[in-house]
């Protein structure tokens, strides 16, 4: 049942640029479907550790920058006269050094979470973000500052047989964000359902528990960080071949809160959950913009998410899924309890 | 049953998806010190909760000297005169003593009787009075408790409930906060108390009620809760 | 998950709705400005400026017999949606021509859009010297870029005798630009370079760096940022007791709204500037000056923004005039006659000349720069 | 040296003024643990009252300053009743959430009724600074410097020496408790929230006219806040007021010693250093609270 719900949405997805002819209905649907990957890996650390990053961007901007500069090449004077030049290559190679250096830098931040919990990892992780941001902004040798690296090339890919095939249509660059999209799905689908899975959930529930279990804490909440932070990094690596310019903005705050209103509305914890909430997050400017002023549409915005937190306050999938299909309430509740419980009170 | 200055009527009461009580009814007479008993776990705690409207009741009835308890908030429940000397003595750490006695005066109107009444605590426990600048988390856990104590007595109850006053103490810190306990009860006010060390409790009190599951399973005289074979074997070591 | 789908025929619904049905009557240019954000102000003052030109060519009959319309979309101060908006605007509401965006990375973002539907588009305020080096031929910038801006100081920076300079320039590529082509100029001048401070965009409180450029050796300080942080430098500037001729440059600063908030500190002040609404007579064109500067005030605007909102006039204008020369509203005929304008701007003739890698060229035109000096309360002219 | 004793000086007033947005969100953190990121918006709320009042109304500056705090206290209870009363026990990511929510739809609204475009308030303070030997700061600095002071006092003494503020630590240290000792906590929670939203009000009422008003104004010292409010460690009125001077000389050191581009970062640096290496601040008592 579950399975099939999935591949028929999956169809339904794949089909919709045989009908939809629209290029910015398309363009729209690309740029909300890089922020739903980016919502998605939030989600594992988020819905499935109970650790909330608003910092998450920072990995998803240092997955577009690490991906643009390697295919762009650089050329960096270092302490003590050593410069650090470096030739183009191609966009693939920057996509994998994305996802290796997003997730390097989630390990240093996994380690982090284990000192700090609650207020004070939100906190932490907004000043992560931010000291990233400014680095972006004013190492300018590197990155150019604000000045933006511009003229990112697509993506390409060298299929045998075919040759090189570079991404440049809209539908081209649909399909791959919707293949990087199923992959991550997959991928933290599976690692939820697996052993590591359970540690997570564990933690989340009763960490004290967890531990007398024999659940390694720093192990298992850095394991979870490093994987979320690749994927960030994958998406921001999609970003910045498809909008082709990257400037320190794509570190802005607003970015991050994009992510976390779609993971938190569509109901985290829940695989779903992110992409239904990113979907609706996504489209509703889009479908805002005609209807009023620039300003009332921020308003609407606003106002939108709190009617969500505060019909379905556990987000839309979870609590559809709880409408439709009747279950025991006890154990999920308690679940809750116990996360506020931690997550509020313990500063260390 | 006869009728109590505290009546509770099959009240049940739970966290989340756990029901920790499952239909209690118990009276508490007036100038009484009634001992609540069980294992842990049993809900002893939860009943005082209940009472004090810290975990509102699913289901159930309560009234202190007639008048309807039932889901107060617990403001209005210490304003009728129910003080509650809540498990692990709970002093305000970084308080000063005298802020812990004022804070459990907080209600009370009038500076003057107010300070009077410090002062009769001071005198009660001359170590308070000593340490009344000090933040209350520096004090020893005999002290937390008769601070404790104390700051309950502030809000000159007609009925309190004191929940696990010897845990974690030293026997003859113990025996001298029992000594106090039936010292409040001899002055006149009523006394429900909830305590893991069963012998003592039951020795002390003129009623008593044995909580099991969420239920109660017998009540009655101390005297007759001792001799009973299931009590003594359950709670009293054989 | 397959009800959320159901939500994407109404947007498309909703889009067919509201864009692409009046293309006849009219002749569309598409307006894409920061509306909210950090740059809201800015975008709006600009977007109100354009509309000043519309009503105006409206008013006089339109061009080739239609009325023109703009279609103008708030790009959020964001480049993403800069990109986004640009898309729309020429895919959903068909616009043959833009004006856009404002910031530089919210323009940059925008050009690939422009390559890929072949649509050109007037820049208005951007300056990053890449949008017309990078071999986008379908940019058209009437704004000074720095370096042509460094270029014009140079035929002045003698008769100031400048010996040290200090920068204090805003944290973006304008600020970053600025201070890259004034000290090339100024090193072959053999002017020496001191401290080059930055401030970040929406910094308040500048007074760090201010202390450490008052104990600098230069006698001169070049200041590049916007208007509200000019206001504040000038008074942080002056409580710091900063005895130091102050130069700024980028052509935003608004020196009435100077004055008026930073009083007797804004007086030595000197400013480069690309508008002179406080002298109509010597502007290129007074008549439109004139006609601009009294819509502006009737509109009821603050003639603060008259610097800033000057150029979305004179960019609808060279949009209008480049659909008129192509005698269709089509891009490519558009494209085509942008190279052939030559209209009298509010800040100089228009008319752009090639910019960038051979083959691919952008347009680039060269407005006026002129010096003003604040003296008791008073902007003076100086002559360069 | 002079330079030096300038970056000091300019240290003092910045601080006063760093310290009065810390305290405001520190008892907000502290007492209610919700991350409260209206605090930016609230303090912009308060520099548009005084635009109002002095510019639109043409009333007395010194006037302004009670209106904002009022103005600012109502608003701040107006959105605790509505936002966080019924989200009371919801785990901290909604109501964090809700709170963005209030903030992206309060800025906007800013931005719809006045706009964009920066808006300064006169003041009756002489333009020419005060001159001390090498140093030079400004009379309206002084005046804000010693505003922020007394209100600084006014609400240590509201919290130290009377009964609310007694219940409002107590809350802080143990609600359940608290509650049990008569104190009714949904007060207690609505009574911080409009204290220390009509604190972040006073902070943009003066430092509005200082700097200049709009509506992103507020993002900016927000962020700080945290920083303020980390660095002191929750619900300490005192660390908070510490905190917002080691803020200001991080901030004015590290600008002009090390670079102007990193000045905003030393904020950020120092609320992910003291996290690391002493989590519950500088200032904290070591033992757990609340």
């Amino acid at each position: 049942m579950r399975a099939a719900v999935t591949i028929l949405a999956v169809a339904a997805l794949a089909s919709v640029p045989l009908w939809l002819r629209d290029p910015y209905l398309l363009n729209a649907l690309i740029t909300t479907g890089i922020f739903v990957i980016g919502a998605m890996s939030l989600n594992l650390l988020l819905g499935f550790t109970g650790q909330l990053s608003l910092g998450h961007i920072a990995f998803f901007g240092i997955g577009a920058y690490v991906s643009a500069l390697t295919s762009l090449g650089f050329d960096v004077g270092l302490p003590g006269d050593v410069r650090l030049v470096h030739a183009p290559w191609p966009p693939i190679a920057g996509s994998l050094l994305a996802i290796l250096v997003a997730g390097m830098c989630g390990y240093f931040v996994g380690l982090l979470s284990f000192r700090v919990r609650g207020a004070y990892f939100v906190i932490v992780t907004i000043s992560f973000a931010e000291v990233v941001r400014l680095v972006a902004l004013n190492w300018v040798e590197l990155t150019q500052g604000p000045l933006a690296l511009t003229n990112i090339p697509s993506i390409a890919l060298s299929l045998p047989g075919i040759g090189e095939l570079t991404l440049r249509t809209k539908m081209q660059n649909y399909y791959l964000v919707l293949v990087v999209a199923l992959v991550a799905y997959l991928l933290i689908a599976r690692l939820v359902h697996s052993h590591f899975g359970r540690a997570m959930r564990g933690l989340m529930e009763n960490e004290t528990l967890a531990v007398s279990v024999g659940i390694d804490v720093t192990r298992t909440l850095t394991l979870a960080a490093v994987i979320s932070a690749a994927i960030a990094g994958a998406a921001g690596s999609l970003y910045a071949h498809y909008i082709r310019i990257i400037d320190p903005e794509v570190f802005a705050f607003i970015n991050t809160v994009t992510m976390v209103i779609m993971v938190i509305s569509g109901g985290k914890g829940s695989l779903a959950g992110p992409v239904v909430g990113g979907l609706i997050f996504g489209l509703l400017p889009v479908a805002l913009r005609p209807v009023m002023a620039p300003e009332a549409q921020w308003i609407a915005y606003g106002g939108v998410l709190i009617a969500i937190l505060f019909v379905l306050p556990r987000g839309i999938v979870p609590s559809l899924a709880q409408r439709f299909i009747r279950r025991r309430s006890g154990a999920p509740a308690l679940a809750s309890v116990a996360l506020t419980e931690t997550g509020a009170k313990e500063p260390a | 049953m006869e009728r109590g200055v505290l009546e509770i009527r099959d009240v049940v009461c739970g966290y989340g998806g756990v029901t920790a009580l499952r239909g209690i009814s118990l009276d508490v007479r007036a100038g009484q010190l009634v001992a609540l008993i069980g294992a842990n776990g049993a809900g002893k705690s939860t009943t005082l909760r209940a009472i004090s409207g810290l975990v509102p009741p699913r289901a159930g009835q309560m009234r202190f000297e007639g008048i309807d308890i039932t889901g107060a908030r617990p403001p209005r429940v210490l304003a009728s005169g129910i003080a509650h000397c809540p498990e692990g003595r709970r002093v305000f750490p970084h308080m000063s003593v005298e802020e812990n006695l004022d804070m459990g005066a907080y209600l009370r109107r009038g500076s003057g009787e107010i300070a009077a009444d410090r002062d009769r605590i001071y005198a009660e426990f001359p170590r308070l009075a000593e340490r009344r600048r000090q933040a209350a988390g520096t004090l020893s856990g005999g002290e937390q408790q008769m601070l404790a104590i104390g700051r309950a007595l502030m809000s000159r109850p007609r009925l309190i409930m004191f929940d696990e006053p010897s845990l974690g103490l030293a026997p003859n810190i113990v025996e001298r906060t029992f000594a106090i306990i039936r010292g409040i009860r001899d002055a006149g006010t009523t006394v429900l108390l909830v305590e893991q060390n069963a012998f003592a409790a039951l020795e002390m009190c003129d009623h008593a009620y044995l909580l099991e599951n969420g239920r109660i399973v017998l009540s009655g005289a101390g005297s007759e809760l001792i001799a009973n074979e299931h009590v003594r074997k359950a709670y009293l070591g054989g | 998950m397959t009800r959320a789908l159901g939500l994407v025929p109404v947007f498309a619904l909703a889009t067919a709705l509201f864009g692409g049905t009046a293309g006849a009557q009219t002749i569309k240019i598409g307006v894409n400005e920061p509306l909210t954000g950090a740059f809201a102000a800015s975008g709006t003052y600009v977007v109100n400026g354009a509309k000043i030109a519309a009503d105006e060519i409206n008013a006089k009959g339109g061009i080739l017999g239609k009325k023109i319309e703009l279609v103008i979309e708030d790009n959020k101060s964001n480049p993403t949606e800069a990109a986004a908006v640009a898309e729309k605007l020429i895919t959903s509401d068909k616009v043959p021509v833009l004006m856009g965006a404002w910031g530089s990375s919210l323009t940059l973002a925008v050009m690939p859009k422009l390559m890929e539907y072949e649509t050109p588009m007037v820049v208005e305020t951007s300056s990053s010297g890449k949008i017309t080096t990078t071999g986008n031929p379908f940019v058209f910038r009437i704004s000074p870029p720095s370096a042509v801006e460094a270029a014009a100081f140079k035929g002045i920076v003698d008769k100031l005798a400048l010996k040290k300079v200090d920068f204090l320039i805003i944290n973006n590529d304008w600020g970053r630009g600025t201070a890259e082509d004034f000290s090339k100029m100024m090193k072959d001048k053999g002017i020496s370079i001191g401290l080059v401070e930055t401030m970040d965009q929406g910094a308040q409180d500048m007074s760090a760096q201010l202390s450490k450029i008052k104990s600098s050796d230069s006698e001169t300080v070049i200041v590049t940022t916007a208007v509200d942080q000019l206001t504040l430098i000038f008074k942080q500037a002056a409580a710091l007791g900063l005895k130091k001729r102050i130069i700024t440059t980028g052509g935003s600063q608004n020196p009435d709204q100077i004055i008026a908030q930073a009083g007797a500190a804004a007086n030595g002040t000197m400013h480069l500037t690309t508008f002179l609404p406080w002298f109509p007579d010597k502007t290129p064109n007074p008549e439109a000056t004139n006609y601009f500067i009294t819509e502006w005030k009737k509109r009821g605007f603050e003639f603060a923004g008259c610097t800033e909102s000057f150029r979305g006039y004179d960019g609808i204008r060279t949009a209008a005039a480049a659909v008129e020369k192509a005698g269709k509203a089509e891009p490519a005929a558009i494209k085509a006659a942008l190279w052939d304008i030559n209209i009298k701007g509010l800040n100089g003739d228009i008319v752009f000349r090639k910019s960038g890698p051979e083959g691919k060229e952008s347009g680039q035109s060269q407005p006026n720069v002129y010096l003003i000096e604040i003296n008791d309360g008073k902007v003076e002219l100086k002559t360069l | 040296m002079s330079e030096f004793l300038q970056h000091l000086v300019n240290m003092l007033v910045l601080g006063g003024t760093y310290a009065l947005l810390g305290i405001g969100l520190t008892l907000i953190f502290g007492i209610m643990n919700v991350v409260n990121f209206t605090h930016g918006v609230l303090y912009t709320f308060g520099a548009y009252i005084m635009f109002i009042v002095v510019q639109q109304l043409g009333l007395n500056f010194f006037l302004a300053l009670p209106v904002a705090v009022l103005a600012g206290w109502l608003l701040g209870a107006t959105i605790e009743l509505t936002l966080l009363r019924p989200l009371r026990g919801s785990d901290i990511d909604t109501t964090m959430l809700v709170m963005i929510g209030a903030w992206i739809a309060m800025q906007s609204g800013t931005l719809w009724i006045w706009g964009g475009v920066a808006k300064s308030v006169a003041t009756p303070f002489p333009e020419a600074p005060l001159v001390l030997g090498p140093v030079s700061v400004s009379w309206l600095r002084l005046f804000v410097l010693a505003a922020a002071a007394m209100l600084i006092l006014v609400t240590y003494l509201l919290i130290n020496k009377t009964s609310l503020g007694r219940a409002m630590r107590a809350t802080f240290q143990d609600h359940d408790t608290a509650s049990l000792m008569g104190v009714n906590v949904d007060m207690i929670y609505t009574s911080t929230f409009a204290i220390g939203s009509s604190l972040a009000a006073a902070a943009g009422a003066l430092l509005g006219p200082v700097y200049v008003i709009f509506p992103q104004m507020g993002d900016l010292a927000a962020v700080k806040a945290f920083a303020i409010v980390i660095l002191g460690g929750l619900g300490n009125i005192t660390g908070a007021v510490i905190g917002g001077f080691i803020l200001a000389l991080a901030e004015e050191l590290g600008a002009g010693y090390v670079s102007s581009g990193y000045r905003d970062a030393m904020g950020f640096v120092i609320i992910i250093a003291v996290l690391i290496f002493r989590p519950t601040g500088l200032f904290a008592r070591a033992e757990r609270v609340g």
